[in-house]
């Protein structure tokens, strides 16, 4: 069986500057991979070409072995992808209820979208659970604080039910207690399905990854376990760096 | 506090029922027929405003060009009427007579030959249907064009409003085919019955309110429904909407469509109701003053669109026979007063002094005691 | 150099603080905390002007401006770097900091102190900043609030989204700074990074202070309770 | 083909007036986001204020009254900006209609100071005549029009009130706490946008007629330009002016004026299913 | 506006001392810078009539309705007044358009509409009574007077609609007749304000002279930027249906003097009428003010219908048109006679030059009022015009 996500020597170019410079990368199903790199190394921009919103210069995606080039967004959504963005975006105007049964909606053909909602769903219900927003339901989701809405966002995808989730940077701005309790979920929602996580967060790495991808100025510069990755003498160089004091290491 | 939402839930339906009773059985019986007539116009107006809040409102398309779909509908049922009245009386004067009936501006235009464009107009139902067929069909392709594309906000606008401009000018220019500046005019009878004649205009009028209603209703339903959830996302968040696995350039054209089946609808009405149908009902102004009207009567919400269009309507009258000079202040007057104090127009206003008593009330009446008084 | 007193606001008719009290001294580096959702935002941006005060009083350097507008109290000498990334998308990283430089009429070496603190910006100066990575959005945004030299910097969860190597760079210059006498007033989630950092700090909930104390305090098993409830 | 070197001065002196008519656009479009349709009447009262100091200096009206212009009709949009226009920014859509409502007000003002009928302005003795199918007075329009593009690049990208104006328009609330004063920043881009559409007025009034609905007749054409253009591109807007003008002159001489508009319309809404954004764009990667 | 505190019903038929009399004009909108004039003019007529004790002893009370240059509104106020003032007769109207809208509200409601404006003719409608020229009286010696100068080769420019087309259908017909030839045919909207081109393409052509039915401010735009293509009068004249006195200041005197207008009556009108007209008409509005062809057919429409009434001694339709036929009066344009078969007027055709202080001075006349012919039934090259 082929692995759900292949990139193969994938480069996008912008007026010139290379974001991505020939990266390869494979995930197999049911795994959660971590994505890391500096700042600008091209991990969202990784992203935003799985999901159809950046355009490669070369190279392709492939789902399941087929190819996603030429698609367009929601075609890829509707194929079993879905993410989260860096800077949350929700509908503002929309109750917290509403965002996440759109977000659940989207399978069911466009004429019975032209029914009145009655109830909640189930997957709906979950994701209000998991996400610790029951509370909220009925609130717009405009009135959510930062870390809110990066709690919606990440409902709103779990109730898309994709087979793969790609994740830019969910737990930025969470507490320590909420950080666990995105790592848990995650871990969980792994078992079935494929998660692509972007974290900057070592700490929250540690804990819970187990393969990670480390991308440096738009290549791939290591990959391996997490210990593996950390002990890398060109990862802790470019990424991970060291306090003058060199007493503790960042994050743990 | 069950007893306080029921009635709240009540109070939707409770005040369309009194408003339906008002428009069906108490309106045709206290006005004459001139002012029906007038308010049958208003109603016209109406279900086009209807559309743009649809479209406006809801799904955040600011349309300046639906008189252009007004006008489609306006001119099918008017090439209709024309060719029954042509092909009903024997050509008046002027012509020579013999070959197939030509409406009479044809004559003066010096067209010889009914153009194959009108020929099938000659059929009822063919007119009818295209009243609702043109333009939807327009709309669709030119809503696919533009919002495959992501053509929207503020580009959307100018581009509907020069689609208004370059339409009129189409039409004028079309003299032999369309009746140039003048229009289509000079109509005798709707299906069979004599337009001059008083039960007809009252039967016409009851038919522009049932209509109105209908679509009301239509609208209110999608509106509530899932659909209009995504509309609201696609209006706010376009581009997020993709990534939910929707595509809202398919939303988008289908409720573009719809208020343009609306405005053609609302076109067809108006033509034997005001007896008219002439470009410049279509141009930028016209289609300008009707998004005016939503906005006064409030966006956000359908029933704001409909009262918008009739208060915008019967102030045009009333203003005008009363003051004609000063009309043009007084509706620029009013529209900025509006668009800045009460930017969610009249249902706003309403709804925020509602909001603003019951604010006052509240502190005043323990909460226990509330549920009581009004159970 | 700060003082806050009794201050209150909220968004329309939703109240989100309650009779905030706070302050900060020449110097001193102040650390806000609590869950999401508790106000710190809102706290900050009343503190900046960005949203008005319905009750209270903010004083800075011994002036109040309460009701001064924003662009008054950066020309006092505060500075804030919102929360998110925020910067200008389609000026270029140069005509980022430069914009602010010249609102506050500094001189042009604190624009080259700001990348001495970030010399990542320097290969990225002609960019437009909407095309930045998120991380360098956010050094971009620090950068533009050190432009105006400030006298207090106030920061929004700085290193959200900022690769390890640079949060330690952050911490540094943010150590630095506060040693040559700037005052901080910090909102930060990272526990480690606050204990390392603050001198004080106040725990924030429901829009109330519900803790506040000295950086050994943060230690204790209590208030850590607090920030995991 | 001499039709089509005849043909070619009258397509750019065309494209010469929709530019200077879309360059205070630039502005109050551009940079704003306020869709101005009351841009028309400030271009009306530049005319109105040729006219008026022709009584003062003759003939030389058209070139006294082009600073004169730009500050009365800076001021009229800087009392829009004031007392209307401030409470909208970010709704573009809605300062469509609120300036429309302006527009009408303004045109009956106008009628009701200087009367329906036209005005006349008198053309300085100079720009009679002209070389080939090329007038002297569409040639001034042509050089006026390039020095106010130069002037506004300028401004733009070269001071740091230019920066301040996109700072602002880009993050308001950014721009408020980076110092920026945005309510003067906002009076001042009102001020200049609404002052271009003065000088255009006075351009005009060598080519069009000087009444009260002088500016309903450009305010679409003027949109079309930086629609096609690109919002906020002064590149853009010189390109496209070029562009329609050169396919209106065409068009028209091809087939005919009523012809050529609907020609044009459709023209533009191909050329928007190759650029929706407009020629020039400025894109970031945020999501809208 | 003045709607008259007079009781709803009947107060036209008589009844008590007053009659109500309608008019309907745009006041507002594009049109009203020429309709408000034309309504100036019928107020007067009708203070006028009132002043000299009225007709059938009542006094007249205008009921003044605005068309907001609105076709659709016209047909709306037309039926108000009609039905809910129940107005004797109405003034109104200026282009085709708004009076095709009214037609049928007249027709159907047996009610009379006096419609003030030269127009393009092929039109008779027993309920109008049209006081303006029809083409034969302003078009035809239009053309007579430019083959007389020995003009021989036409270029047509005009607004895109009704009568420009018409007019230039019985132009071509006349040149074929006549042996002129038409070098060119071009239209352009309504408030088209961009000359370059035609400009251009009049130029190339290199005509005699340019028939010119362009309307509004068109003429301001196309004036102008002839004149700085450096065309002028002298050689290439450009002859005007729709420039009067009114519109020559907005064009700029330096634009257009030289040129040559078509009419039936200019302010400089040499008659006894003409001068009591002008001088009645500057005292009750301004020195400033000027007077025009349609001015004087709407205040000649007031005293036309006053006459009928007064020779039906009745304001009843179908009495009123009946004694119209025939009524002759002295107007400030000369002798005006209603025909009473297609209700136009017998009208002398004037051409005039504009003159450097704006006003127009006559150089060429018909002679004798005109019969009215809507239809051109008297031309045998027109044949086949009307029927198309
Ligand atoms: N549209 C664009 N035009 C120009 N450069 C771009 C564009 N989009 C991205 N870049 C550049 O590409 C590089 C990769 O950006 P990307 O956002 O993928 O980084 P990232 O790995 O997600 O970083 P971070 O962790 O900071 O979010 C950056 O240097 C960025 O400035
Ligand atoms: N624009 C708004 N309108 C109404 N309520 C709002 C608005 N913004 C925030 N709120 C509410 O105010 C409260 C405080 O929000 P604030 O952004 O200050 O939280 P925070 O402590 O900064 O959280 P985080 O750590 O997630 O950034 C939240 O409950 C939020 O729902
Ligand atoms: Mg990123
Ligand atoms: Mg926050």
């Amino acid at each position: 069986m082929s692995p759900i996500i292949e990139v193969r020597g994938l480069s996008v170019v912008f007026d010139g500057f290379r974001a991505l410079d020939g990266v390869d990368l494979t995930v197999e199903r049911g795994e959660l991979r971590f994505l890391i790199g500096p700042n600008g190394a091209g991990k969202t921009t990784l992203i935003d070409v799985v999901t159809g919103l950046t355009r490669p210069a070369s190279g392709e995606v492939l789902l399941a072995g087929r190819s996603l080039t030429g698609l367009r967004e929601h075609q890829i959504v509707r194929l079993g992808v879905g993410r989260t963005f860096q800077t949350s975006v929700v509908f503002e105007e929309l109750t917290v209820l509403e965002n996440l049964d759109l977000a659940a909606a989207f399978r069911r053909p466009l004429l019975s979208l032209a029914r009145r909602r009655r109830g909640v769903s189930e997957t709906v219900a979950e994701a209000l659970e998991t996400t610790g927003l029951a509370g909220l339901a009925d609130r717009p989701a405009g009135v959510l604080s930062h870390g809110q809405r990066q709690w919606l966002e990440i409902g709103m995808l779990l109730a898309q039910r994709p087979e793969v989730l790609l994740l830019d940077e969910p737990v930025a701005g969470m507490s320590r207690a909420e950080r666990e309790r995105t790592g848990e979920l995650l871990t969980s929602v792994a078992r079935d399905r494929t998660v692509i996580v972007v974290e900057h967060d070592m700490e929250f790495l540690r804990r819970y990854a187990s393969q990670v991808t480390v991308l440096h100025e738009g290549r791939v510069l290591a990959e391996g376990s997490v210990e593996e990755v950390r002990g890398d003498p060109r990862v802790q160089e470019v990424y991970i760096g060291r306090r003058k004091d060199d007493a503790v290491s960042a994050g743990s | 506090m069950n007893a306080v939402t029921n009635l709240a839930r009540l109070r939707g339906p409770g005040i369309f029922a009194v408003v339906a009773a008002l428009a069906l059985v108490v309106a045709p019986l206290a006005l004459e027929p001139f002012r029906l007539g007038l308010l049958a116009k208003y109603l016209c107006f109406a279900i086009v405003a209807l559309g743009i809040g649809l479209a406006w409102g809801q799904g955040g398309m600011l349309t300046l060009g639906q008189g252009v779909f007004f006008g489609l509908g306006g001119y099918a049922m008017g090439m209709h009427l024309k060719l029954v009245e042509a092909s009903s009386l024997p050509s008046s004067g002027s012509s020579s007579g013999g070959g197939p009936a030509l409406p009479d501006f044809m004559v003066w235009s010096g067209v010889e030959e009914l153009p194959a464009l009108w020929a099938p107009f000659a059929d009822p139902v063919f007119a009818l249907a295209m009243v609702v067929a043109g333009p939807v069909l327009i709309a669709t392709v030119l809503g696919l064009l533009v919002f495959r594309q992501r053509v929207r906000g503020a580009y959307f606008a100018i581009l509907t409003q020069a689609l208004a401009a370059a339409f009129v000018i189409l039409l004028v220019g079309q003299q032999g085919l369309t009746g140039g500046t003048n229009g289509l005019t000079n109509f005798f009878e709707l299906f069979g019955r004599d337009l001059a004649d008083d039960s007809t205009q009252r039967g016409l009028y009851i038919v522009v309110a049932l209509v109105l209603g209908v679509l009301y209703l239509g609208a209110r339903q999608l509106v509530n429904s899932r659909f209009g959830r995504l509309l609201v996302a696609v209006r706010d968040g376009e581009d997020r909407v993709r990534f939910l696995g929707y595509d809202p350039a398919v939303v988008k054209t289908i409720v573009f469509a719809i208020s343009a089946g609306m405005a053609g609808l609302a076109g067809a009405l108006f033509v034997p109701v005001v007896g008219i149908i002439s470009p410049a009902l279509l141009g930028v102004v016209p289609s300008l003053e009707l998004v005016v009207a939503v906005a006064v009567g409030g966006r956000f919400a359908l029933a704001g669109a409909v009262l918008g269009a009739v208060v915008m309507g019967y102030a045009k009258t009333s203003f005008s026979e009363q003051f004609a000079d000063g009309w043009l202040y007084l509706q620029g007057a009013l529209f900025i007063l509006v668009m800045t104090l009460a930017p969610k127009g009249l249902v706003g206003l309403a709804a925020s002094a509602r909001e603003a008593l019951a604010a006052r009330r509240r502190p005043a009446v323990p909460a226990s005691r509330t549920v009581k008084e009004i159970a | 150099m700060l003082s806050v007193q009794g201050l209150e606001s909220g968004y329309g008719r939703a109240r989100v603080l309650f009779g905030i009290s706070l302050s900060v001294e020449p110097g001193e580096l102040v650390c806000v905390m609590g869950r999401n959702g508790v106000g710190k935002t809102t706290l900050l941006d009343t503190v900046m002007g960005v949203l008005p005060a319905t009750a209270g009083m903010v004083a800075f350097a011994g002036e109040d401006v309460t009701r001064l507008p924003s662009h008054r109290r950066v020309a006092l000498g505060m500075a804030y770097v919102p929360q998110g990334h925020a910067t200008f998308p389609q000026l270029s990283v140069l005509g980022n900091l430069l914009v602010t430089l010249e609102a506050c009429r500094g001189p042009r070496e604190a624009l080259e102190e700001a990348l001495e603190t970030f010399p990542r910006l320097k290969p990225l100066l002609k960019r437009s900043a909407g095309f930045l990575s998120g991380g360098q959005q956010q050094q971009l945004a620090i950068a533009r609030a050190l432009v105006t030299r400030p006298r207090l910097l106030i920061l929004d969860e700085p290193t959200e989204g900022i690769q390890p190597s640079i949060v330690i760079e952050i911490e540094e210059a943010i150590e630095r700074l506060h040693a040559s006498g700037m005052a901080v007033l910090l909102v930060e989630q990272y526990l480690e990074l606050a204990l390392r950092l603050a001198d004080r700090f106040l725990i924030l909930d429901a829009g109330h202070v519900v803790h506040s104390g000295t950086a050994a305090d943060l230690r204790q098993e209590e208030t850590r309770r607090l920030l995991a409830v | 083909m001499e039709a089509f070197v005849n043909q070619l001065p009258i397509g750019i002196s065309i494209g010469a007036v929709l530019l200077l008519i879309a360059l205070g656009l630039t502005f109050t479009f551009g940079q704003m986001g306020v869709i101005n349709m009351a841009h028309g009447e400030f271009i009306m009262a530049g005319a109105y204020t040729a006219y008026l100091l022709q009584d003062l200096t003759g003939r030389m009206a058209v070139i006294v009254a082009l600073p004169v212009a730009f500050a009365v009709a800076g001021l009229m949009g800087l009392i829009l900006e004031r007392t209307a226009i401030r409470h909208f920014y970010g709704r573009p859509l809605d300062t469509l209609l609120l300036t429309w409502g302006v527009s009408l007000v303004l045109q009956q003002l106008a009628r009701d100071l200087f009367g329906a009928p036209n005005v006349q302005v008198q053309a300085p003795a100079w720009l009679q005549g002209g070389i080939g199918t090329l007038p002297y007075n569409r040639l001034f329009i042509f050089v006026l029009a390039l020095l106010t593009v130069a002037g506004v690049w300028a401004y733009l990208n070269r001071t740091g009130q230019g920066r301040r104006m996109q700072a602002v328009m880009q993050n308001r609330g950014l721009a408020a706490v980076s110092g920026i004063d945005t309510g003067r920043v906002d009076q001042r881009t009102f001020f200049i946008g609404s002052g271009l559409a003065g000088v255009a007025g006075v351009a005009l009034t060598l080519i069009g007629p000087v009444g009260p609905t002088l500016g309903t007749y450009y305010i679409v054409d003027a949109f079309l330009v930086v629609v096609a253009g690109g919002l906020g591109s002064l590149l853009g807007a010189v390109v496209a002016a070029a562009g329609l003008g050169l396919l209106n002159s065409y068009a028209e001489f091809w087939s005919d004026a009523s012809l050529a508009k609907v020609i044009v319309f459709a023209v533009i809404v191909a050329f928007l299913q190759v650029r929706p954004q407009g020629l020039f764009v400025l894109r970031s990667r945020a999501l809208s | 506006g003045g709607e008259a505190p007079a009781n709803e019903s009947g107060a036209a038929a008589g009844g008590d001392d007053t009659i109500k009399v309608g008019i309907l004009h745009s006041l507002s909108g594009t049109m009203a810078i020429s309709e408000v004039t034309v309504r100036d003019a019928e107020l007067l007529a009708i203070e006028e009539i009132n002043k000299a004790g009225g007709v059938l002893g009542k006094q007249l009370v205008p009921v003044v309705e605005d068309g907001a240059s609105d076709w659709p509104t016209f047909a709306e106020k037309a039926t108000k007044l009609i039905r809910q003032d129940k107005v004797a007769t109405t003034f109104g109207g200026w282009t085709s358009a708004s009076r095709k809208a009214m037609l049928p509200v007249f027709e159907r409601s047996k009610a009379l509409l006096w419609y003030p404006v030269q127009y393009e003719g092929l039109e008779s409608s027993p309920y109008i009574f049209y006081t303006g020229a029809t083409t034969n009286q302003q078009i035809i010696p239009g053309l007579d007077y430019l083959k007389e100068q020995g003009k021989k080769k036409l270029f047509l420019v005009g607004s895109d609609y009704v009568f420009p087309r018409t007019a230039n259908k019985i132009i071509k017909a006349y040149a074929a007749a006549n042996g002129m030839e038409i070098l060119g045919e071009e239209y352009t909207p309504l408030g088209h304000t961009e000359y370059g081109t035609l400009t251009n393409k009049v130029v190339q052509a290199k005509p005699d002279a340019v028939f010119n039915t362009l309307n509004g401010d068109s003429n301001v735009a196309f004036f102008k930027q002839l004149k700085s293509a450096g065309v002028t009068a002298e050689e290439m004249p450009v002859l005007s249906v729709s420039v009067a006195e009114e519109e020559v200041t907005g064009i700029g005197v330096d634009n257009i003097a030289g040129h040559p207008v078509a009419w039936n009556y200019y302010q400089t009108t040499d008659t006894p009428a003409n001068k009591k007209f002008v001088e009645a008409f500057k005292a009750r509005y301004g020195a400033a003010k000027v007077t025009s062809d349609p001015m004087e057919a709407g205040y000649n429409a007031v005293y036309l219908w006053a006459e009928a009434v007064k020779k039906a001694g009745t304001v009843e339709v179908e009495a009123v048109r009946k004694a119209a036929g025939g009524i002759a009066l002295e107007r400030p344009e000369g002798l005006v006679t209603i025909d009473g078969e297609n209700q136009h007027m017998y009208k002398t055709a004037r051409i005039g030059i504009i003159q450097p202080d704006g006003l127009i001075k006559e150089v060429w006349n018909s002679g004798e009022p005109i019969k009215p012919d809507p239809y051109l039934k008297g031309y045998p090259w027109a044949s086949g015009l009307a029927a198309g």
